[in-house]
């Protein structure tokens, strides 16, 4: 056990996975000498050699559809997209390719490859340097979708990734890279792709979350038992796609109240299919509506600091919304 | 500068390293290809088969520049044209028709997809979709493999020259150039994208000039020639596998049918184009040098072409009485559901630095490399 | 006036434009001398020369890309993507791009672009000529995206979409273009973007469907009228972003009932928005949960006809889940 | 084959037409370009500039080559490297300190997006994105209108070496090629991609060679050599303006700093590659050849840095003190929201088929053709 940020968490991880099996490479832009923009990659290439840290070209959907091309052959390619926002050249590859190989080809097929991308707001990142993606490639089905949030999540959820014989979409939160530390076990071990998380027990109402919004919801969930003696269940999503609809439905028919987060634009996220699915599902337990905080319908978060504030959903909104509907 | 092979004459086949019977073996399948083509065609026509996609006038270049590879070690990437590529490859009329019919027993995806979306892991044929010239990065990806897993295998990728216009095409091919992989790309280069031209696709007359701008050898190919298509093919693959790096070879053919039973060509072709471009059939320039060489005389091209005639005849029945999918079948395959992920068990991966050793105790799927071998031609 | 199918519509409606209009100009794959795979653009290239009717590489992103060069210098591009299937590649160029560049300019700059597509099953199309792509869409703020499904709608819409100084995707959902006939004007009008329209008027449920689904969702409205005596109310969500949610929400209010009829696969569908969206803001005013019919989660429908219709949601279908809500 | 433009001894400049005039305005503007660019990185060190892109090394190429275009009738496409390219175009170092603030009167985006994300309507600059290599597609486009509305500008469109290995580059290049563009095609090839080094980019050393696969000219020019840049640019920009279509320049230059300031460099360029790199800096190179000309002693450089450095430094206090951007305005500028739309009202635009005519009567927005004229360069 080793207390790790999320960064190192990767980092350690992937290491010990291309010790253990040479077929695991990692391809991407500055994988190598660089050892990636946030140096998820740091050493590797030392370590490993170039046949197996590959520094690509600077063309994402090569990265991917070579990528593919290497897990219809044999090995396990692990790609980093250095931004989330600049995976849309790669979006074809993606949801024609990736996703579609074993269902087009009846099971013939298969494609185990392995993409992360850091996403997400909170770094001066602007326009291109912010964006939630998980919306995107939920709705794409063949693809898994994970954005696990912890340290030992990230672990388990990475080596679930790699261990998967399907195409899984890694989502790091670049934002809780450096900020998030906690314990991780030393031994390997997997956190199961498709299954979310209560991580933090509560009574009175429930937030469904991920990523930086997750951390968000469980500070948020702190103040509301200690302020007004509200008691808070927080949902990991941490699976996108596929999405854990009963651990989600179980926790909002015990609290009867459900408030979605997410840091996306609002309309049409991936909080909207959870809002839906609970109400759908649970009308008659509900004790008030279903409630969203997402992003603004705007392209994306402004660099300047007023305008980066006013994007991205905080604890105190968070925690506004929470006190109201525990009140409802 | 692309290099261009012209076709020589005399008796050529001996020095490319072809037996008699070889040359007989690719006649016979470019005349499958060819019969195929007219009963799926036909089957079209009755309302049998919704959608067809013709091979007809690509039969010589496809089965000159497929015959070098080898089965159960190279891996074939087609796309939708390469019928004859994929009889190469091992698939027979059956698998053909199969598709066409969308049956559950269709090899390339149980009559999920289109007609002539070609695919089969036991022969080697990656599965392919219909967005065009998504495969160019996957050959490369699986080229890089074999080269990192030390097979001396080799990748052939076949594309339209509508395709080269695709930012998937530049990103795979200079990737390809970049790691000196060993794969060779074929443009069947038929002078049109559905109906667009040549001349509206790209300002240069041969896309074999690129091959330079990606650091390896453009060379053309007279693709109604079949014995040219085998030499430059041989050549590239026997450079690929011998470490020399990628080839692009550009086979100058042209197609004889609309692009698809849903298209009609009148609007964009003029008939005499189409007929003078069927002068140059690929079937009756190999079936003049067969008989040229004496192996072969009218009788024994017309009880081939009789004998194919019924197989395919009877494959369409067979295949026409095939079982379709079921409804509920569409909700399979999506993802793996209970197969054991790739990774071996903890520690079984080796560890150590010793790659080559590590993949030989690969626990994984099968690859092509580690398939069996599908014995000789088809 | 004068009674024409939905793909008589566009071109004729595609041809007055260029007549009237010099700055439009259509470009995409095969659309000059073949005039488009579905003859959209048929006798075009004739009538107004190559300059204007240009038959582009087979390139996706580049025809996307370059029409938004053209439309941010004084012309007015309309570019056809053979497929909806096939606009993928460009999905960087829409959403990067396209949809940005008002906004990251603080509105120096915009792009008066439209992108036709024909999308939506039931024509043998398989897995990549089948598919619904409004959800990536209808995601993005800075992109219109609208699916009119009456041959009214497609004149009224295609004017205001290439009238719009921002980019529209313009969906035509292919199955309807010789299906669904209907008057349509001789002369111009528009029809505006963002606001849905009751297509029947009704009292006991309402259905909100778009596309082939909202015929159908009116054939099954007829036979629900007919068989049960239940008469329902069919809103056309027409505009799926920005989504007229006051116009659904009017008539679920009046009706208590609601069922979200779309054939795209169900999960994170453009359908959850609408069914979150009722639930949130009108808990109080449902007889029912709001029900939801969508295609299943699998990569798209397959070529043989029992999958084909084993994926697109029918009548039959529809008719079956409006009775049970209607009965709640 | 690419064409190597050689850089000439001797007295050039008004050869090529410049005046001395002229020449100490291009010597003005890289200066001023080094001199914004040590401000900034000083600034980001203070803690007061979270992000800054660095210039340094590439003013020579950027000046000589964006020297030869007209304001009010050209348009710019430049990428984030291009400081120098949008201080010649006719931005001063306050839009380059408001943008490096994020302030409300940032002209290229108000504070929206990153610094060096340039834009400008008034000055002909297209708004541009972080995505690397979408512009490409975009100046086609740009150059396809200009020639289809029949005016005689030209567009320049920048880039890194990186950027040829996006498809957005070879299907923008390739459009370009096909409809013989006005437009002007610069590799600013400074041998790196962040950490890639061009081997890995691609297996070619000169990306100019990829010209000739588009079916038009590559040319390679020494970039530290500004005059030579300017020459190679004025040949293809008049080229271009006369019909000729686009040529691919290739500046062959070297970026001092790390990618950005959130870069670190050393883990992938040796300090003496850098160092190396520094002695062929273009402002000593152009300096040497002013002083040769006697067009300007040391002195006279002396001064000129200083009062530039003053100018620097009034235009970073003012643009520190200016006024952020409201939260509440980022809710804007999604849409349109009011603005009429583009079309003319019905029957206004011709309906017959004089194209010019209707083209003059246009009553739309004003596009950087229609735009005022903005005096000569900086
Ligand atoms: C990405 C994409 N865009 C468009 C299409 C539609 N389409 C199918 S085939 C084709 C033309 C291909 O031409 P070419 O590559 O020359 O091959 P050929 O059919 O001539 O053999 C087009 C445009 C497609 N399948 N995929
Ligand atoms: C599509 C995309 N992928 C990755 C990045 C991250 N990135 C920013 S700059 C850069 C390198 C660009 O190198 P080059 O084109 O050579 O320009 P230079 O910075 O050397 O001037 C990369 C990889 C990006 N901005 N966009
Ligand atoms: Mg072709
Ligand atoms: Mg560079």
């Amino acid at each position: 056990m080793t207390e790790k940020n999320i960064v190192q968490t990767v980092h350690d991880t992937l290491w010990d996975v291309m010790k253990d099996d040479d077929r695991v490479v990692v391809l991407g832009e500055d994988v190598g000498a660089r050892g990636g923009v946030f140096r998820a990659t740091a050493g590797f290439l030392d370590e490993f050699g170039e046949e197996r840290v590959i520094d690509t070209p600077l063309a994402e959907s090569g990265i991917v559809g070579v990528a593919i091309g290497m897990a219809m052959h044999g090995m396990l390619p692990v790609a980093e997209i250095q931004f989330a926002d600049f995976i849309h050249p790669a979006f074809d590859q993606l949801v024609s390719e990736a996703a579609r190989i074993r269902y087009r080809s009846a099971g013939d097929w298969n494609c185990p490859l392995v993409v992360r991308a850091p996403w997400g707001g909170g770094v001066h990142g602007a326009l291109y340097h912010s964006q939630s993606i998980e919306a995107f490639y939920g709705h794409v089905p063949g693809l898994k979708v994970v954005l696990p949030s912890t340290p030992y999540d990230v672990k388990g959820m990475l080596l679930a990734a790699i261990n998967d014989p399907d195409p899984v979409i890694f989502l790091e939160h670049k934002k809780t890279y450096r900020l998030i530390k906690g314990d991780v076990p030393d031994e390997d071990y997997e956190v199961p792709i498709g299954k979310a998380e209560v991580k933090r027990e509560g009574e009175d109402l429930t937030v469904v979350a991920y990523g930086l919004m997750l951390h968000h919801a469980l500070e948020a969930a702190g103040r509301l038992e200690e302020e007004e003696g509200f008691s808070t269940e927080v949902v990991d999503v941490r699976t996108i796609a596929p999405l854990d609809k009963e651990t989600i439905l179980q926790s909002v028919r015990k609290t009867g109240k459900a408030l979605v987060v997410y840091e996306d634009n609002r309309t049409y996220g991936a909080g909207a299919e959870i809002s839906a699915t609970i109400a759908e599902e649970l009308m008659f337990d509900l004790d008030a509506p279903v409630t969203r905080i997402g992003g603004p319908d705007v392209p994306a978060m402004g660099f300047a600091g007023p305008l980066e504030h006013a994007f991205m959903p905080d604890v105190e909104k968070i925690f506004a919304s929470m006190k109201e509907l525990a009140k409802f | 500068m692309a290099t261009r092979v012209q076709s020589q004459s005399g008796s050529r086949h001996s020095a490319l390293g072809l037996s008699d019977q070889d040359l007989l073996d690719m006649y016979r399948t470019m005349v499958m290809a060819r019969l195929c083509d007219e009963a799926q065609f036909r089957l079209n026509r009755q309302g049998k088969a919704p959608f067809v996609v013709p091979v007809s006038g690509h039969e010589g270049c496809q089965v000159g520049s497929a015959w070098p590879y080898q089965k159960g070690k190279d891996v074939f990437v087609p796309y939708y044209r390469d019928m004859a590529i994929c009889l190469t490859a091992g698939m027979g009329p059956r698998d053909v028709f199969l598709a066409v019919f969308g049956k559950k027993d269709d090899p390339s995806s149980g009559g999920r997809q289109m007609p002539a979306h070609w695919s089969s892991k036991r022969l080697g044929i990656l599965t392919g979709s219909s967005p065009i010239a998504t495969q160019i990065p996957h050959a490369a990806g699986v080229a890089y493999a074999m080269k990192y897993r030390g097979e001396d295998g080799a990748v052939g990728c076949w594309f339209g020259d509508g395709a080269t216009s695709e930012g998937d095409w530049h990103e795979g091919l200079n990737f390809s150039g970049i790691h000196k992989l060993p794969v060779v790309w074929y443009c069947e280069n038929n002078r049109y994208a559905i109906s667009v031209p040549l001349s509206k696709q790209m300002a240069v007359k041969d896309v074999a000039v690129r091959a330079e701008g990606y650091g390896f050898e453009g060379v053309i190919v007279e693709g109604n020639d079949v014995l040219a298509c085998y030499e430059a093919s041989k050549n590239a693959v026997e450079k690929a596998r011998a470490g020399g790096g990628p080839t692009l070879v550009e086979l100058k053919t042209y197609r004889f049918h609309p692009h698809t039973s849903d298209d009609d060509d009148r609007a964009y072709r003029s008939r005499e184009e189409v007929e003078e471009a069927k002068r140059n059939d690929s079937l009756i320039v190999f079936a003049n040098y067969l008989k040229d060489q004496g192996l072969i005389n009218e009788d024994g091209m017309e009880s081939l072409r009789a004998g194919l005639k019924a197989e395919v005849d009877a494959e369409v029945g067979a295949a026409w009485n095939a079982e379709d999918p079921s409804a509920e079948s569409g909700l399979l395959h999506v993802f793996a559901d209970g197969e054991p992920g790739p990774r071996r068990s903890n520690g079984d991966g080796g560890g150590d630095d010793e790659k080559s050793d590590a993949l030989e105790s690969t626990g994984g799927e099968a690859t092509p490399a580690e398939a069996p071998a599908q014995g000789e031609k088809v």
